[in-house]
């Protein structure tokens, strides 16, 4: 305990991921979160990451981590709940954090949710407004976690525009298997799609596949601002991002204030847990009213506190 | 075409030893042979034959000892350096690829043909013919190798080795799997061919032995025991030298049976794997107590009967009456429940699993029965106290009877067979060229127990290609062609020619 | 061969093979500019080191084990199962399906119902590639690789759609899960402050049951002829096709225990990623036990601590996750060329003449001289 | 009609990477080595493939040539990798099946590791595009199905009769198939059969090598670890539909990649069906195609799977 005392101002965060912090998805945003806090909290934090997790080595890598005094471990997905909440019942002295769910497992863990429908919404207005065809691609992974949330905010922001869109839902029932999104992509775009989306780290396949058709007025709105910086850039007309640093920040204050878990802490763009950006390369594929439409819909999320009167995400259902 | 350019006058093989982890299979051995000589070499299972034949090939390098080939030291590292002095090998096992025609078959050996992005099969094509009418073995180029009769790969094989240009050929018991006829053949154009060639010949059947060679060699355990020249012994010393007693093949000279028949076989219709009648509208039977032989050229049908009668293979009409039940159809564990006995004609893949002990190919067929096992766990005290008391009772030379079934020799294989067989008492027993490929001994104490059992009362369907084991161990001859039975006579009456014209498919009475 | 030249093979051959292990685990460790020393020493010895360690390198011995005992009895009836994934995954749904209809029934009875459960779903997948090739002769080669997507993709629907945990959809994304099942499912974690659990006797008691069905009872006997010899087993009077498929089933059905036990014993829900590739390192942990029970509980245990080890290197020594891969690769390739090393006596009996040559020679020179 | 146009242009190029590993493959059995490593070699190709153009390729004049320099760097190592393999199971005689595994997890970690340490995350390179035959492109249907692909699609098609011919009409065919089937016949006729089957180790490496290089520069252009997915395994698994003969495993891998495409555009059309079960269509296709077409498999190599050494009689 005197120990614990000594470096109190430095917090040990612990991070366990499915896969890897270059995935260009949903670890790297989190990887990405953490260190941009590091540089925001210069000392404050001390760092380790777990990649490539499966179920029963996250449990070993929690042991260890727990042997080696850190204060926060995150378990970095739904599935680690079951996990975290043991683990935080046998470790109290510890925090825990987990992520996708608004859950509340224990008095040490906190959860975090991304409420994703909203970037999804942002990128819905776009297609469905921008779409000459009038069909739109969506390549998902697995429908559930956050990609089912994506996608569903932008099914209902391409429909809140464009009634007569047609969004062709297609699955690779794989989240890392890009191979198979550029295949769905393909198919797609051979079908009409002229502007396709996806999440996850499968997603960058499909992107793949629209860069492909250069000149072609085939376009991809994307999840991870990331997508706007890789060569395949100037197909891309617009991407949200995650600020995970927010998230740890919000945790390091609550740690400061003594407060060791027990609250969900939600992501959206009111709290400033998205960024949106358009592509600057591609800005003039937007016109005005899809940026005025843009906007709106950003005002209403970041000025209301609920969200849900606009992006209803378990409603949608498409299969 | 000639592929050798020098002829072998002289082949001496100087103190070759070769050994495998714990076994000296060739100790010692030293033997000469001249241009235009045929050398016998005998001796019992596993006495190093095909071992010294394999060093002398180049596909295995001695441990000790040299070969000289016309008074020149040469150093064989694979069978193409044997190749290329002209020596030829036919081996005992036929090395043939099944699903490879006679042509690729040969082409495979024939580097001449292989031009860089083309074989050229005209090529071996015109060489097998040039093979063909020389030595007149005529071949069909173009049949796969799985739809050639034994008789038909041997030739093959012949073939072969003379394609690639063979002065001095090697046989490896070329004959234990032919038919008389062939066999008879076979040794009338090596006659023919040893005016020019010089071969070595392996056999346990010393009447080729006489017929053919002019020098004999005699190995036992690894060692020449005797050397000498074919003239100057009878085949009844060679057997003695070889054996190190006398070796007398039994005579079944009981009285004829008087009990009823044990197997009916009722106009039997029965498809081959290639779909045609194996066996077409065959009846035969079998008495209690009797032996009756089953002659014929193999491919006739014989091992469909012996399968459709165990249940391995459909019957397509007719009655397999058992000791009075139709058994045709049945599943193999009815038939073997109903107390078949069968000697399987694939002793190594069939008739042991090869991997399993010998104690443990002793319970194949009885894992289930009360004997061996209660409540479906195995009696192991029982099982091998019975395995060791068979073991001795079948004189099987093993260490143990824990040894794998599949690294015993051929003999020892089928005495483990028999073993099981006899031991089960069945009521009949079915015994598919029990003795093929096995030395004299073995011969001898197979045929023994065969009419022992015989005159214990059983019923034995011998099938047979060798009519001298035919006719000394049955009471009744039946001679088989194209799925039907052709005659069947008392063996008093079973002449070597008779029975030879019959399986040609003669009918009896045309031919006198 | 003398016993002491028999040894000193056995040893150098054992060593250069560490060698060999290591120059080629070093080649890509210096690739990329590790501890390469440091990397093995972590990868041998830091599991060992203390409670947590050896207990999760247990924990991961019970599915391999039981994987491994199922891949056997399959492997020597004649048919190679490489569908344990899949089968392992139909076990799971199974267990869960069980657990969650019948919450409230007593541990003593849910746990051994939901196990049952669990073989039953784990053999029915199994039975499928039995059948095709007894009955249709489809290799199950293909048919194994095929279904273990094919139930990949099933387990999916299963827990985003039926069986998915009500709290994904009122405070969470829909992650594909279930809820965490009842507590009355929850085997044992018999020392506390780990993660091992009653599954472990449970395995070694599957080890002594498959011991006893193969060498010591007559089903056994026969599936084992059918595997070695199916000539000679049909000769034999032995229902070759049922016996492929009785086995198929039995390997499915112990992969689907292997899936019962990791949820009722760590994950305590059906998550994805619990198979965690269990199907194929059990094949290798089946054959380097020598298919044989007795072999294959020491090779799980080496397989755990080789995957538990291996895993603590990226936060030791600092070597990216996927050299876990490569270091697992190399050590089964030089294991299993060693074995066969050992267990050639032709090679041992001319590496020895060899040396006898040598050694006369410098005799031969010695009296010379 | 576009619908079936597009399913079936789009199965083209879907089943080439499946083709060409399994084509390997093929050669590999033939010889009566089962590699089931096929996955780590495919692995390794697709990485060193793009690794070429990535590094040294980018901003060189002719960046394209790059591209085809990695095609032939991944074929090489790919080469290399089956002759190591071959070292494992045809010198030291290991089990193929478990060497196999040993493989694909080593190929697949040394590609993920040295990804991971000399590139970082999931890239891109500008890759191998779609070359349209001039002319030939133009016509309606026809043009798409056929004469708009890939180039690396065009030689994929082109190596099945090459295989074929390689297999059945040439001296390495005939012995190729002579020691996948017999190899103590192919030995006592003076072919080396261990040299034989380590040639064919090559040759099987350097396809699956190919095979992942086209995944990574033309299919998709882009690498990450964990591209192949299980692709490998199922060209091991096509050489068993396809009975070892060339044509037929190109029937598969069209098979397996036409219900692919057609599976998508079914999720396309948007029914309300889970889509897990579309997903799993093209596995279950294979399987139920094969299970159906009951055919012996006495074409295979039957001595698959077994080391070959003169003295030891197994
Ligand atoms: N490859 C081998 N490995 C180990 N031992 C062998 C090998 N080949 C032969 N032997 C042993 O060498 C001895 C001689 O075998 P060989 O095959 O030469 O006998 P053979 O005289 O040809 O017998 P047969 O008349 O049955 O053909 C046998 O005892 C056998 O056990
Ligand atoms: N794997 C093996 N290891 C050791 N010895 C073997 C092995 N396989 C066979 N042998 C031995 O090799 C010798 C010759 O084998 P072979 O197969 O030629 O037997 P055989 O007696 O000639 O049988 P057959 O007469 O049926 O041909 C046998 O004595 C046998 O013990
Ligand atoms: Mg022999
Ligand atoms: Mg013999």
């Amino acid at each position: 305990a005197a120990e614990k005392e000594a470096d109190s101002d430095v917090i040990k965060i612990a991070l366990i991921i499915e896969n890897t912090i270059d995935d260009k998805g949903w670890c790297q945003a989190m990887h990405d979160g953490i260190t941009l806090a590091m540089e925001q909290n210069p000392g404050r934090i001390e760092y380790s990451y777990s990649e490539k997790m499966k179920p029963v080595d996250a449990g070993s890598a929690v042991l260890q981590y727990a042997g080696q005094g850190y204060d926060i471990i995150i378990g970095h997905g739904a599935q680690y709940k079951n996990l975290i909440t043991e683990m935080a019942a046998e470790y109290p002295d510890i925090s825990f954090a987990f992520g996708t769910s608004s859950e509340i497992v224990g008095p040490n863990v906190f959860s975090y949710m991304p409420e994703s429908e909203e970037t999804g919404y942002l990128n819905g207005l776009i297609a469905g407004m921008l779409t000459k065809t009038n069909t739109i691609g969506l390549i998902g992974p697995v429908d559930g976690g956050d990609a089912a949330r994506y996608n569903r905010g932008f099914v209902l922001g391409v429909k809140a525009v464009n009634s007569a869109a047609n969004v062709m839902v297609a699955h690779t029932g794989s989240f890392s298997d890009f191979v198979k999104a550029t295949e769905v992509a393909q198919s797609q775009i051979r079908s009409g799609a002229d502007i396709l989306t996806g999440s996850s780290q499968q997603a960058l396949g499909g992107l793949r596949a629209v860069a492909d058709y250069r000149d072609k007025d085939i376009w991809w709105v994307g999840q991870d601002l990331a997508q706007i910086g890789i060569p395949e850039g100037y197909k891309v007309l617009s991407a949200s991002s995650y600020n995970y640093a927010a998230v740890i920040n919000t945790l390091v204050k609550k740690m400061d204030a003594g407060i060791v878990g027990g609250e969900n802490i939600p992501m959206n763009f009111n709290n400033d847990g998205f960024v949106f950006k358009f592509n600057e390369a591609t800005k003039s594929k937007i016109t005005p009213a899809i940026e005025a439409k843009v906007n709106e819909a950003l005002a209403a999320f970041k000025g209301q506190a609920g969200h849900a009167s606009v992006v209803n995400w378990s409603s949608v259902k498409y299969n | 075409m000639e592929l050798t350019t020098k002829a072998i006058d002289s082949l001496r093989i100087e103190h070759i030893t070769k050994r495998f982890p714990g076994v000296l299979a060739c100790d010692d051995i030293s033997l000469d042979i001249g241009k235009g000589e045929v050398l016998a070499l005998v001796g019992e299972n596993g006495a190093g034959k095909t071992t010294l034949m394999n060093v002398l090939m180049g596909l295995y390098h001695p441990d000790e000892g040299r070969i000289l080939i016309n008074g020149e030291e040469v150093n064989f590292r694979s069978p193409n350096d044997a190749f290329a002095y002209g020596i030829g090998m036919v081996h005992q096992q036929y090395m043939l690829v099944p699903n490879m025609t006679v042509l690729e078959n040969i082409a495979l050996g024939f580097k001449q043909a292989w031009k860089p992005w083309k074989l050229d099969l005209n090529m071996v094509r015109d060489r097998i013919d040039a093979v063909a009418r020389q030595y007149g073995l005529a071949v069909d180029p173009d049949a796969f190798i799985w739809q050639l009769s034994v008789g038909e790969q041997q030739r093959v094989e012949l073939v072969k080795t003379l394609c690639l240009g063979a002065r001095f050929l090697i046989l490896d018991e070329p004959t234990s799997a032919l038919t008389p006829q062939e066999t008879d053949d076979l040794i009338a154009l090596l006659k023919r061919m040893s005016g020019e060639l010089s071969i070595i010949f392996i056999s346990h059947k010393l009447q080729e032995v006489k017929d053919l060679s002019s020098k004999v060699a005699i190995l036992r355990h690894g060692r020449v025991v005797f050397q000498g020249n074919t003239i100057d012994h009878s085949s009844s010393d060679i057997a003695a030298l070889m054996t190190g007693h006398e070796v007398v093949l039994p005579h079944n000279d009981a009285p004829a049976c008087t009990m009823g028949p044990m197997l009916q076989l009722r106009n039997l219709k029965v498809r081959s794997d290639r779909g045609f009648l194996a066996l077409d509208d065959l009846s035969l039977y079998i008495c209690k107590g009797e032996i009756v032989g089953l002659a014929g050229v193999s491919g006739n049908g014989q091992r469909e009967l012996a399968e459709a009668i165990n249940g391995l293979r459909k019957v397509e009409s007719g009655q397999i009456l058992f000791d009075g039940k139709d058994i045709a159809n049945c599943s193999p564990v009815q038939v073997i429940q109903a107390g078949m006995g069968y000697i399987p004609e694939e002793r190594n893949t069939e008739g042991i699993v090869p991997s399993f002990s010998m104690k443990e190919n002793f319970i194949l067929k009885d894992t289930d029965s009360e004997k061996y096992s209660s409540h479906s766990f195995l009696k192991n005290k029982v099982v091998d106290v019975e395995a060791e008391q068979l073991r001795q009772q079948f004189d099987i030379r093993s260490p143990n009877i824990e040894v794998a079934a599949g690294s015993l020799s051929g003999g020892n294989i089928q005495k483990v067979i028999l073993a099981r067989e006899i031991s089960r008492s069945p009521k009949f027993l079915i015994a598919v060229y029990p003795t093929r490929g096995l030395d004299m001994g073995a011969a001898e104490f197979i045929h023994k127990q065969l009419l022992q059992k015989r005159n214990e009362g059983v019923g034995i369907l011998l099938i047979s290609e060798e009519l001298e084991e035919i006719t000394n161990l049955s009471d009744q001859v039946a001679v088989i062609f194209k799925g039907k039975i052709q005659k069947v006579l008392p063996s008093s009456e079973a002449s070597r020619r008779r029975l030879g014209i019959l399986m040609a498919g003669v009918k009896d009475d045309e031919e006198i | 061969m003398t016993k002491r030249f028999k040894t000193g093979y056995r040893i150098g051959v054992i060593l250069l093979a560490i060698i060999i292990t290591m120059l080629l685990g070093a080649v890509i460790l210096w690739a990329i500019g590790a501890d390469v020393f440091k990397t093995y020493m972590v990868i041998l010895t830091e599991p060992l080191k203390n409670k947590i360690g050896v207990t999760e390198v247990l924990l991961r011995m019970v599915p391999l084990t039981i994987i491994a005992l199922g891949i056997t009895v399959a492997y020597r009836s004649g048919i190679i199962n490489i569908g344990a994934e899949g089968q392992m995954a139909m076990g799971i749904l199974a267990t869960t399906a069980i657990a969650l209809a019948f919450p409230n029934l007593p541990s003593g009875v849910l746990i051994p119902f939901a196990i049952l459960a669990g073989m039953v779903g784990g053999a029915a997948w199994g039975f499928i590639p039995g059948f095709l090739k007894a009955k249709l002769e489809v290799s199950e080669l293909l048919s194994t690789v095929m279904l273990n997507y094919i139930a990949a993709q099933l387990y999916t629907f299963f827990l985003r759609g039926p069986m998915l945990d009500p709290a994904e959809l009122t405070m969470g994304s829909g992650t594909p899960q279930s809820m965490r099942l009842t507590r009355n499912l929850d085997l044992t974690r018999f020392i506390p402050g780990t993660r091992i659990h009653s599954g472990l006797f449970i395995a070694i008691g599957l080890a002594v049951l498959i011991f006893l069905l193969l060498w010591k009872t007559s089903y056994g006997y026969k599936m084992r002829a059918a595997g070695a010899s199916e000539r000679a087993a049909r000769y034999g009077g032995i229902n070759v096709p049922k016996y492929l498929i009785i086995a198929m089933m039995i390997s499915g059905g112990f992969a689907g225990i292997a899936g019962s036990i990791e949820i009722a014993g760590v994950h305590r829900r059906a998550i994805e990623g619990v198979t965690s590739g269990y199907g194929f390192s059990g094949i290798v942990v089946a054959l380097f036990g020598g298919l044989h029970p007795a072999g294959i509980l020491p090779a799980a245990f080496f397989f755990g601590l080789l995957i538990y080890g291996a895993d603590m290197t990226q936060r030791l020594v600092g070597v990216p996750a996927n050299m876990v891969q490569v270091l697992q690769g190399i050590i089964i390739l030089v294991i299993v060329a060693t074995k066969m090393v050992l267990a050639n006596p032709y090679l041992m009996q001319r590496v020895e003449s060899k040396f006898a040559a040598i050694a006369a020679k410098r005799s031969n020179l010695e009296v010379q001289a | 009609m576009t619908f079936i146009v597009n399913i079936l242009s789009l199965g083209i190029p879907f089943s080439v990477a499946l083709l060409i590993a399994s084509l390997g493959e093929m050669f590999n059995q033939r010889s009566g080595i089962f590699n089931l490593g096929c996955e780590g070699m495919m692995a390794m190709g697709a990485f060193l493939g793009m690794l070429v153009p990535y590094t040294i390729g980018q901003g060189a004049d002719v960046p394209g040539i790059y591209n085809y320099l990695g095609l032939l760097l991944a074929s090489g190592v790919g080469a290399l990798l089956g002759l190591f393999f071959g070292l494992v199971v045809v010198t030291f005689r290991a089990p193929q099946g478990i060497a196999g595994i040993g493989m694909q997890m080593f190929g697949v970690g040394t590609a993920g590791t040295l990804f991971r340490h000399f590139i970082g995350g999931t890239q891109s390179v500008p890759g191998i595009n779609t070359a349209p035959i001039p002319g030939l492109s133009k016509i309606p249907i026809l043009g798409t199905l056929f004469f708009n692909h890939n180039p690396m699609v065009y030689v994929a098609f082109l190596f099945v009769p090459i295989a074929w011919y390689i297999l059945f009409k040439t001296p390495w065919g005939l012995r190729v198939r002579a020691v996948g089937t017999h190899p103590r016949a192919a030995d006592s006729i003076g072919i080396q059969v261990n040299k034989v089957r380590f040639q064919a180790l090559a040759v099987g490496g350097a396809l699956a090598g190919l095979a992942g290089a086209y995944l990574s520069l033309c299919q998709v252009k882009m690498f990450s670890d964990e591209i192949i997915a299980g692709r490998g395994f199922i060209a091991v698994a096509l050489v068993y539909f396809g009975h070892w003969h060339p044509v037929k495993i190109m029937a598969g891998a069209l098979l397996f990649a036409l219900a692919q495409a057609l599976q998508l555009a079914i999720q396309g059309l948007g029914i309300d069906f889970p889509y897990e079960f579309l997903v799993m269509l093209p596995y279950a296709l294979v399987i139920v195609v094969l299970a159906f077409s009951r055919k012996s498999q006495k074409t295979g190599p039957s001595a698959l799977g077994k080391p070959f050494n003169r003295e030891i009689r197994t």
